[in-house]
């Protein structure tokens, strides 16, 4: 793909009495499309019907800040366009001490559990950011190497999360057995979707995937027999540290995982046993996704993304590498999902709406398309921002949507952009191109 | 038969609101090539403001119902059109030209921010609206089974045809029609013609967004219920009648959302009412593998 | 009229042009060639505005307009065949003229309309006709009759003989030398066919990797040893 | 006597209802330089989408003789036409911009480095086999840098390159499949006459060291006359003449058609007054 740059905007710089009139124009249009919908409530009345709560105030409120920030930004910009170029200062950085961040950045996680803040409340969030971590570094494969715009990531980590639940609960099986068969599940599940409609055209791929993410979830919906409906399955069998159970009072001849140790039981024990669990299925994730980018397939997968006539006249067969890619993501998300099943105990298809999917595309193009940190990053800020603002929680959504359009329009190619090449014909210094 | 009769006229309906929203992606797309993945919830504030217009009216004591329907029609037209404009210059026009999944994240965004910026102002919870218009015409057969059709299905129908056939004229005979047929024929050579591209693509949206108003206003008469949520599903299932009827024509989008609304009355109908969305998608996918260009989609021959 | 100074655009990364000047003044048929990806069709599409020159200036009745938006130039009299025609091939052959007269206030539109029908009969005969649906030759004509449409006071065509069968070329040049004579419209006319157009130019530049090379009289270049051997005599 | 490598019979390929190429028939030769002429919208770009698998002809045979024998070239995917040894450009440069020179040259050795990494999986685990395989693919990708001298630029992004190095890296890319038939589509497009010069040179050697055979579409006559063969024209899809250099130039129809009256012809009197004016007054 081409940098497609927007041209140099003219510095034409505005006077003083033209930046209020835009601003208080701005603020005319916010008071009209903010009136009815903020400053009229539609509540139920004592008869049933429903009357209005009006809140005008907030509505000036809303004008006014408008009118304040439309100010501010023009003259924060001074004519110049938002969007920036790909590689900021933050991108080179990442990409000339990548490594050793991920070496500190991987120390740190391993260590987490034996920091002194480290409460229950600290590992679970952390769990749940590898969790994401690992979506978005199987999501990579698809979207950001193979460049295959996947809106339906979540139906495979259902994929995953059901097979783990359904094979555990009737056939017994315990998690390392249901692990591999929830991954070639989803990878199936993925063939399966992608057979047909990987010929198509990128924004009709997104479109198909996001349907077929709906199917699954209504098929989970309404399936009762098999799935529970909607109130899903219960009694996941909780992971066992390679069978040793984390209860007080284990099964007959069962020896609990505090008595192996011969620890004082706590259910920490659990909680930072899935921590390393989730740490150690991603990491597996992180080594594939790196190893392949370098092998013949990975490179495939990259070039078919910047140009698929191209691949065609070089006699790669297009239809079967988007094919792996597509299936090999959806393999991670049958991971991923599968850890999920055990460590909640109960799945429904709650869990697995399109919001899902959005999220974890959003860490891999928040992240910037292809880079491993960048997943890092951006489920970083996706996961923890809200929970820093946790009292916050409604309005939670609302500035995940507000970020992803600001941070689309601020970079649009995302946080970290800059690419290193798989292999070199000349050692770093010296040959370092842009 | 009756009964058969009774899902051709749901479905009828049914498809028109899907047609008036799959009109605004079917433009959309068409000028800009990208999917508006807001614009389900630009229907679904079509269909709040409806809400909020009735009941301001109601307390206002106005109670004729056609004064309230055109009230009420026009008010929505007009806010949800602003925020079909607003939306495109926050989050589209500053991406223009820029990397391709650019704009269809930032889409995602603004509908995720619509949702959420709803469903805290005016709650969660499902929304009733008092009849407005009520009754219709009743038939009964030999066999003793009626078949109804409803005030608010003709309404529909005839409104969404009197809306095709101005908006057709003005698409067709119109200087501000053709400079929009222009922009989606090629939009570099519109430019070199003098015509502000930005300015009818900002319009593109604009009419888009009135057509969803109109569908959510139908969609809030016909169902008497609303949520926060409604914009999701709608908006898949009209993008999928503009991809069936060919995106990029808007003859085919009213097909396409004719076509889906049938399929969906009568698989409801006769198969199982669970799984008719399940149903809207399949055709979806079907149709693109077999029929890539839609029912009347202009063909592309690959440049090499 | 027109005076480009100095201009530098780039598409994406590739530098198209590289600090060109030229000028174009009343009355006179210009023309520019040189080799496919020489920039000869960047520099038209800059004088549009798109790209935007990345330095230089460009002047146009000696008003600035290195920085107006498209359409705006457009609208002060430049109008533009472009390459490979452009045609809106979905309109008929009478609503691609009106959007051609777009930048008028729409009162000369019949007699405009008259006069492009003289100028090209066979665009009467076809004027229900999709556009899409002409033959090369027809578009050719149908794309030089949208950019009159718009009364310009100045007329871009880059490359009206392409693809075009070699007596429809004929044609096309002589229509090019009518419009020129007998409306005093000064035309800047960029061509791969080199001989045809300096045979017709008031004056020519020659365009190599994004520079002007030479420039002189049609005539000079038609008789210039070098321009004759690269661009002329198929090489020998 | 000449080897055959490309032999193109009766190819006829219709869009709708234009005909884009019309019955055409002839041969590349294995020791040729074979150049395709023609008008712009002649259809030569057409005959090149036929013959590597991007369309699907209307009628007529495409006799191709690759690596593994000859093979029929008109019903074939796209993507396996380059294993027989038949590679291509395009006219409007296809690179993959965001990767660097040398990963686009190994990814031009795809199909024989999965093998080597055992469809990945022997890859995967950092087997021998594939990092000597991918050793050997880095060398022939450098052997063809430093023949065109890109070696210096091997870890820039493609797309930061300069046109005229852009236009080299794509025919290395296709160079790197190991073909037989290296088919160029407006090779010299854009390129000043040094560079001009020195892809003539090249091409040359490809045929007379390395054994390639070339077939060429191109606008600049300065180099078709100077290194093609064997020169095929095309106006309206139909071959009008086909043979040396020597023929092409003088044959009356290639020169109507195409090439164009040399010889100056009687300037209109009104042109020819008005060039004088312009003359005088400047």
């Amino acid at each position: 793909m081409t940098t497609a740059i927007r041209a140099p905007a003219v510095s034409v710089v505005p006077g003083l009495g033209a930046r209020v009139k835009d601003a208080a124009l701005a603020a005319f249009v916010a008071f009209v499309l903010l009136a009815p919908i903020l400053g009229m409530e539609t509540v139920p009345g004592p008869d049933g019907r429903l009357t209005l709560d009006f809140h005008f105030d907030l509505v000036a409120i809303g004008a006014l800040g408008v009118f304040l920030g439309r100010l501010a930004l023009s003259f924060a910009l001074r004519g110049r366009p938002l969007a920036r170029a790909a590689a900021g200062p933050l991108s080179v950085f990442v990409s000339r001490y990548g490594n050793w961040l991920g070496v500190a950045g991987l120390v740190f996680a391993l260590a987490l559990p034996l920091m002194p803040f480290s409460s229950r409340y600290v590992i679970d969030v952390a769990t749940t950011l590898v969790i994401y971590v690992m979506l978005g570094w199987g999501l990579n494969i698809v979207v950001g190497l193979a460049g295959l715009l996947d809106l339906g990531y979540v139906a495979f980590y259902a994929v995953g999360a059901y097979s783990y639940a359904l094979f555990a609960k009737w056939f017994g099986l315990g998690f390392w057995a249901c692990l591999p068969i929830a991954g070639v599940l989803a990878a199936v599940a993925g063939i399966l979707l992608g057979f047909p409609v990987l010929r198509l055209r990128g924004d009709y791929l997104a479109i198909v995937t996001l349907g077929f993410g709906e199917i699954i979830r209504l098929v989970l919906i309404n399936w009762h027999e098999v799935t529970g409906g909607p109130n899903g399955i219960a009694d996941i069998p909780r992971p066992s540290f390679f069978g040793f159970p984390f209860t007080r009072n284990p099964g007959e001849g069962e020896i609990a995982f505090h008595q192996l140790f011969g620890l004082e039981f706590s259910t920490m024990h659990r909680v930072v046993f899935l921590y390393y669990l989730a740490l150690a299925l991603a990491l597996v994730t992180n080594l594939f996704v790196l190893r392949i980018r370098k092998l013949p397939i990975g490179r495939a997968w990259e070039a078919l993304r910047e140009d698929e006539i191209a691949c065609k006249a070089l006699g790669i067969n297009p239809t079967n590498t988007k094919l792996t890619a597509f299936a090999l993501g959806a393999m991670f998300g049958g991971f991923a999902g599968s850890f999920f099943a055990t460590r909640q105990g109960f799945i429904s298809p709650e869990s697995f709406t399109f919001i899902e999917s959005a999220i974890i595309l959003a860490i891999v193009v928040l992240g910037g398309m292809g880079s491993q940190i960048g997943v890092v990053l951006a489920a970083a800020v996706i996961v923890l921002l809200p929970e820093i603002a946790r009292e916050l929680e409604t309005y939670r959504m609302l500035f995940f949507g507000a970020a992803m359009v600001l941070i689309m329009i601020w970079r649009p190619r995302g946080l970290l952009a800059h690419r290193e090449p798989t292999l070199r014909l000349h050692p770093r210094p010296g040959g370092g191109g842009s | 038969m009756a009964y058969f009769l009774q899902q051709l006229i749901n479905g009828v309906a049914l498809g028109m609101v899907y047609g008036l929203i799959a009109i605004g992606y079917s433009m959309v797309y068409g000028i800009i090539g990208m999917i508006n993945f807001a614009h389900g919830e630009i229907y679904m504030i079509g269909a709040f403001v409806s809400l909020i217009a009735f009941t301001l009216l109601g307390m206002l004591g106005v109670s004729w119902a056609p004064l309230a329907l055109v009230v009420v029609l026009l008010t929505a037209i007009a806010i949800t059109s602003l925020y079909g404009w607003t939306v495109e210059r926050i989050a589209y026009r500053p991406l223009r030209g820029s990397f391709r999944l650019a704009p269809l994240i930032s889409a995602i965004g603004m509908s995720i921010f619509l949702q959420t910026y709803v469903q805290i102002t005016q709650g969660a919870k499902i929304k009733t609206l008092q009849p407005v218009i009520t009754g219709g015409f009743t038939f009964t057969d030999a066999s003793g089974f009626t078949v109804t059709i409803s005030w608010i299905q003709i309404l529909i129908v005839l409104l969404t045809l009197v809306l095709m056939a101005g908006f057709t004229w003005v698409i067709a005979k119109t200087p501000l029609g053709r400079a929009q047929r222009a922009c989606q024929q090629d939009l570099k050579m519109a430019a070199l013609c003098g015509v502000d591209v930005d300015r009818t693509i900002s319009l593109t949206f604009v009419i888009g967004a009135a057509l969803a108003a109109v569908a959510g206003l139908m969609a809030t008469l016909y169902y008497g219920v609303i949520d926060f949520f409604i914009g999701f599903l709608a908006g898949v299932k009209a993008f999928t009648a503009a991809v069936l009827g060919g995106i990029g024509s808007i003859p085919g989008a009213m097909l396409g959302g004719l076509v889906l609304g049938l399929a969906e009355a009568f698989w409801s109908g006769y198969f199982s009412i669970e799984y008719k969305d399940v149903a809207a998608f399949t055709i979806l996918v079907i149709v693109l593998i077999f029929l890539p260009t839609g029912i009347l989609g202009q063909p592309e021959i690959e440049k090499v | 009229m027109l005076e480009v100074q100095d201009v530098v655009a780039r598409y994406g990364a590739i530098e198209a042009l590289r600090g060109v000047s030229i000028r174009v003044e009343r009355g006179e048929i210009v023309t520019i060639i040189g080799a496919n990806g020489a920039g000869k069709s960047t520099l038209l599409m800059t004088i549009c505005g798109d790209p935007r020159a990345a330095s230089g200036r460009i002047l146009f009745e000696g008003r600035d307009i290195t920085h107006l938006p498209t359409y705006d130039i457009v609208r002060l009299g430049i109008a533009q065949a472009p390459e490979g025609r452009r045609i809106f091939p979905r309109m008929t052959v009478l609503e691609n003229l009106m959007m051609g007269a777009v930048p008028t206030d729409g009162s000369h539109f019949e007699e405009d309309l008259e006069r492009v029908f003289a100028l090209f009969p066979r665009l009467r005969e076809r004027r229900h006709q999709r556009g899409g649906t002409l033959s090369g030759g027809e578009q050719q004509m149908l794309c030089i009759g949208r950019a009159l449409m718009a009364r310009p006071k100045l007329l871009l065509m880059d490359e009206p003989s392409l693809g075009i069968a070699p007596i429809l070329v004929r044609q096309i040049f002589e229509a090019i030398v009518a419009i020129n004579r007998e409306r005093g419209l000064p035309i800047l006319l960029v061509e791969q066919n080199a001989y045809q157009a300096l045979r017709i130019a008031h004056r020519g530049y020659v365009l190599a990797g994004g520079r002007v090379v030479k420039q002189g009289t049609g005539r000079q270049l038609l008789a210039d040893p070098e321009v004759r051997a690269a661009y002329l005599e198929g090489g020998h | 006597m000449k080897t055959p490598i490309l032999e193109v019979e009766h190819l006829t390929m219709r869009f709708g209802g234009l005909v884009a190429v019309d019955d055409l028939s002839f041969t590349a030769f294995k020791e040729d330089v074979t150049a395709i002429i023609g008008p712009n919208g002649a259809g030569k770009t057409t005959v090149f989408n036929c013959l590597t698998g991007f369309y699907r002809p209307t009628t007529g045979q495409l006799t191709f003789h690759g690596h593994f024998g000859p093979v029929l070239l008109e019903r074939m995917d796209g993507f396996r036409v380059p294993r027989h040894g038949l590679a291509r450009t395009f006219q409007n440069i296809r690179l993959f911009g965001g990767m660097s020179v040398l990963e686009n040259l190994i990814v031009a050795q795809h199909n024989e480095l999965m093998r080597a990494s055992g469809y990945t999986l022997l890859g995967l685990f950092g087997a021998g086999v594939y990092r000597r395989a991918e050793a050997e693919a880095v060398e022939r990708a450098r052997f063809w840098l430093e023949r065109l001298g890109l070696v210096d630029r091997a870890d820039w992004p493609a797309a930061s390159l300069p046109y005229g190095d852009q236009r080299k890296l794509e025919i290395a890319r296709a160079l790197c499949t190991g073909p037989r038939l290296l088919c160029l589509d407006e090779p010299a497009a854009g390129l000043n006459p040094r560079e001009t010069a020195e892809l003539g040179e090249l091409l040359l050697e490809l045929r007379d060291r390395h054994g390639i055979a070339v077939l060429l579409i191109e606008h600049d006559m300065s180099l078709v006359m100077r290194i093609a063969d064997h020169i095929v024209v095309l106006d309206y899809g139909r071959k009008i003449a086909d043979g040396p250099p020597e023929r092409i130039k003088r044959d009356p129809l290639v020169i109507k058609a195409y090439l164009g009256e040399t010889e100056e012809e009687e300037l209109p009197p009104e042109v020819a007054a008005d060039l004088a004016a312009a003359e005088g007054g400047s």
